[in-house]
């Protein structure tokens, strides 16, 4: 990568005002690039929540146990929030290359091979499409023509909430590929923690398949195992990977060595139990 | 558990966390999860009891009992394997890595057998409820044992050149095993004794 | 002399493939003038079943030169590896972005060649698929959005003398994304501008994306004609 | 001091193998003719059981017993929890069952 020329050359004092810091921090903070991605991807989670739980209504996801009827119904309930919230979900979806960009970016700062972060890089970029966008398609083709024969609209329904939850082999290979990084790594990029929390995601992400096989209960892809349990594991993955983001980039150097700690945080950092080898 | 006196330990030894102290996150987190999926199979269990009593009369209790008696075996083996390992007698915390794999072996081969017996009975993954989630806990603790296998190559790796033998790593990995175990003692509860 | 290290060729391959995707656009039926989203499924049903051999033939046209849009914006993000950034972020997004405009085409493609397998299957079936990779088509637009305004971000960013793209691609990228964002709501109206066959969906959408294609070739053709010649002479 | 270590573990190997054992003896004494019967009785203490033993290995294997005592407390208090949850459960779920 070239080095940056401007780093020496632009003046190291923001202005005053606050709009001013925030412009002069777009054009000139030396970490601007991760910034941005961080930001990108809190906003990206954020929209997810309210298009997927609150526009279109998707999620908490229906019973898949339903009959007909009831499904054309749910689809006329919700026709203008699915097309319009879908609308955005395409509109926005490329949001994820950003956020994809800066976790692989955490593994190229790493002490391990390049291959992890391009691996999950890929994977990632890759995911979007099971995961979320041949959902968003099933669900608006559904939306489209209310008129359409009951029986195809039944399809589109299990079309789309079976391609969203039973695709999870892109987040278990992929939450596998980033806690193998993080154990191997030796510049203490993350907290050791967090891989075996990623271990602990990864096993849930192996739960969902059940989904393809029953039609109600526990592991139904609105089930208590299938769908809660796995739901707030993966918001607690989720949150707790944003602000390890964000302490890596407030501690980052642009060195290749070991990541130093936050000045206000090196003694609890010693003293308490996280992430500090014995 | 009856408090021994140990003074010399107290004095010898100040305290400290075995493993990676991150390594108890995943233990309680783990603990926390199956706590959760044991809550669902017991509620769901109360709303259809007789089902559940009738399907449940398929399992073996002795094949859980001797399940959860080579896994309690294979815990001792690695608790003494961390000992041998502390104290510096490499060898014999070796031969201890060893008989924790070879009781996993024996563990895996036994569940197996049990699920093809099952199976072979007719209770498959999708003829009950009650099967639904005896064979969901059994598999998904069944990766957990079949990652610590993994775990056990990285602490046998470790003990076996001068160069590595990291007691972390060991106490680390001794941790997850164990986790392993205790999972399939709460397990063993629920599927083969809880009326 | 410089070793031959294939560059060029990618570069060159792309005119190449351009020429059969405007072929196999001309050559679907549905797309000159596009198939309306009014039709009933009697209607589509006897397109699929009148036009069976050019839906076929420009399909597999499509299928098998769709993904060649991605070793261009593979040559843009190593172009933009080059830029003045701190961090390979920038590029990073670009190739993680390559993947999905194609992958999104070829479910679509997969949708149409689909309903031109069996055309005398159900018409409410063939209106089904018809609607799919109509659908799939339209909104395949998140990625090249997201590719354009990175694009176009990773271009401000390059500050150095002599920067890798000039000011007015960042520009042009971002009047490319604007002109892409209605096509994301394609599905909103069977009818007007919104609709798969109405101006700002279909028109704008492709014209824009064939306007881009051209234009960044043709930039980045410049920019590493411009680079060699420099590596040339200090060489 | 190596050796009471190991004599410590086998013997705490012993009484989880005995609390083990213990689940068969309730099993004979709870079903008649190999018919299984609903047992609250069983249930509860199937689950303490089941806590007790997670517990000793807390203790014992996983050298708890040696660990910062905040390590003790939170097992501690983990196994407390998993006994709520279980247990408030099963009782919940008995009462809406009627």
């Amino acid at each position: 990568m070239t080095t940056s020329t401007e780093g020496t050359s632009v003046s190291d004092t923001p202005p005053e005002s606050r709009l001013g810091r925030f412009a002069w921090n777009c054009r000139h903070h030396p970490k601007r690039e991760l910034w941005f991605a961080w930001w990108v991807m809190v906003v990206f989670y954020q929209l997810y929540g309210v298009l997927f739980f609150f526009v279109t209504r998707v999620q908490p996801p229906p019973s898949p146990a339903w009959d007909t009827p009831m499904i054309v119904q749910w689809f006329d309930d919700r026709h203008d929030g699915l097309l319009v919230g879908f609308g955005i979900v395409f509109l926005i979806s490329g949001m994820c290359a950003p956020m994809n960009a800066l976790l692989a970016y955490s593994m190229r700062r790493m002490s391990v091979s390049r291959i992890f972060a391009y691996s999950y890089l890929i994977m990632y970029s890759l995911s979007a499409i099971p995961g979320m966008l041949v959902m968003a398609i099933a669900m608006t083709v559904g939306a489209l023509r209310p008129d359409r024969d009951p029986e195809l609209i039944h399809w589109l329904y299990d079309f789309a909430f079976l391609s969203f939850s039973g695709t999870m082999g892109v987040f278990l290979v992929g939450s596998v590929v980033w806690l193998v990084a993080i154990l191997l790594d030796k510049n203490n990029v993350f907290p050791k923690w967090f891989a075996y929390l990623g271990l602990c995601n990864a096993l849930t992400e192996v739960v969902v398949a059940p989904a393809w096989i029953f039609q109600r209960g526990a592991f139904a892809w609105n089930g208590a195992i299938a769908w809660w349990i796995n739901m707030v594991v993966f918001v607690t993955y989720t949150a707790v990977f944003i602000v390890l983001l964000r302490r890596m980039i407030e501690r980052e150097d642009f060195g290749t060595g070991p990541l130093p700690d936050l000045p206000d945080k090196r003694e609890s950092a010693s003293a308490g139990s996280v992430g500090v080898l014995r | 558990m009856t408090e021994v006196a140990q003074p010399q330990l107290e004095e010898t030894r100040s305290r400290f966390v075995p493993g990676q102290p991150d390594m108890w996150l995943f233990v309680l987190f783990e603990a926390l999860l199956f706590t959760g999926y044991f809550s669902v199979y017991l509620v769901s269990r109360t709303q259809n009891q007789d089902l559940y009593l009738q399907s449940q009369a398929d399992l073996d209790l002795r094949v859980g009992v001797f399940n959860t008696i080579v896994l309690l075996s294979s815990s001792w083996a690695i608790a003494r394997c961390v000992r041998a390992a502390r104290e510096g007698v490499y060898p014999a915390a070796l031969r201890y890595a060893f008989v924790t794999v070879g009781f996993g072996v024996v563990f895996v081969i036994s569940k197996v057998a049990e699920w093809i017996h099952e199976i072979g009975m007719g209770n498959t993954f999708t003829s009950d409820e009650f099967f639904q989630h005896y064979f969901f806990l059994t598999s998904l603790h069944c990766i957990h044992v079949l990652i610590g296998f993994i775990v056990m190559g990285v602490v046998i790796y470790q003990l076996r050149s001068p160069a590595r033998r990291s007691q972390q790593l060991v106490e680390t990995g001794a941790t997850y095993w164990h986790t392993v175990d205790f999972l399939w003692v709460l397990i063993f509860a629920m599927l083969y004794v809880v009326r | 002399m410089r070793r031959t290290d294939g560059e060029l060729i990618m570069l060159w391959a792309l005119p190449a493939i351009a020429i059969i995707w405007v072929s196999a656009f001309v050559l679907f039926p549905g797309f000159l003038h596009p198939m309306s989203p009014t039709m009933s499924a009697e209607e589509v049903a006897s397109f699929y079943r009148d036009e069976t051999a050019r839906i076929r033939y420009s399909m597999i046209l499509f299928n098998w030169f769709g993904v060649g849009l991605i070793p261009t914006v593979i040559l843009l993000a190593m172009q933009v590896r080059r830029m003045a950034h701190r961090t390979p972020i920038m590029s990073y997004c670009l190739i993680a972005c390559a993947g999905g405009p194609p992958t999104l085409f070829l479910i679509a493609n997969m949708f149409w060649l689909l309903g031109g397998f069996r055309p005398e299957r159900a018409p409410e079936l063939t209106q089904l698929l018809n609607d799919l990779a109509w659908v799939t088509f339209t909104v395949l637009v998140p990625y090249l959005i997201a590719q354009c305004l990175l694009l176009a971000l990773a271009i401000y960013w390059d500050r150095q003398d002599k920067p890798v793209f000039p000011t007015w691609v960042a520009h042009f990228n971002l009047l490319i994304a604007i002109a892409l964002v209605p096509a994301a709501f394609g599905a909103l109206a069977l009818n007007g501008p919104f609709a798969w066959d109405g101006v700002l969906s279909f028109w704008v959408k492709n014209i824009a994306i064939a306007v881009w294609i051209v234009v960044m070739g043709v930039v980045l053709g410049q920019t590493i004609r411009r680079r060699r010649a420099e590596t040339a002479v200090a060489a | 001091m190596s050796n009471t270590f190991n004599r410590r573990l086998l013997l705490v190997w012993a009484i989880l193998t005995l609390l083990t054992l213990a689940y068969v003896w309730m099993d004979e004494a709870v079903d008649q003719n190999q018919t299984l019967t609903a047992s609250t009785v069983v249930t509860v203490s199937a689950i303490a059981i089941a806590l007790i033993k997670v517990r000793i290995i807390f203790r014992e294997f996983m050298e708890v017993r040696h660990a910062p005592v905040w390590l003790c407390r939170l097992t501690d208090g983990w196994v407390v929890l998993v006994a709520t949850c279980l247990l408030g459960s099963y009782f919940v779920g008995s009462a809406i069952a009627g």
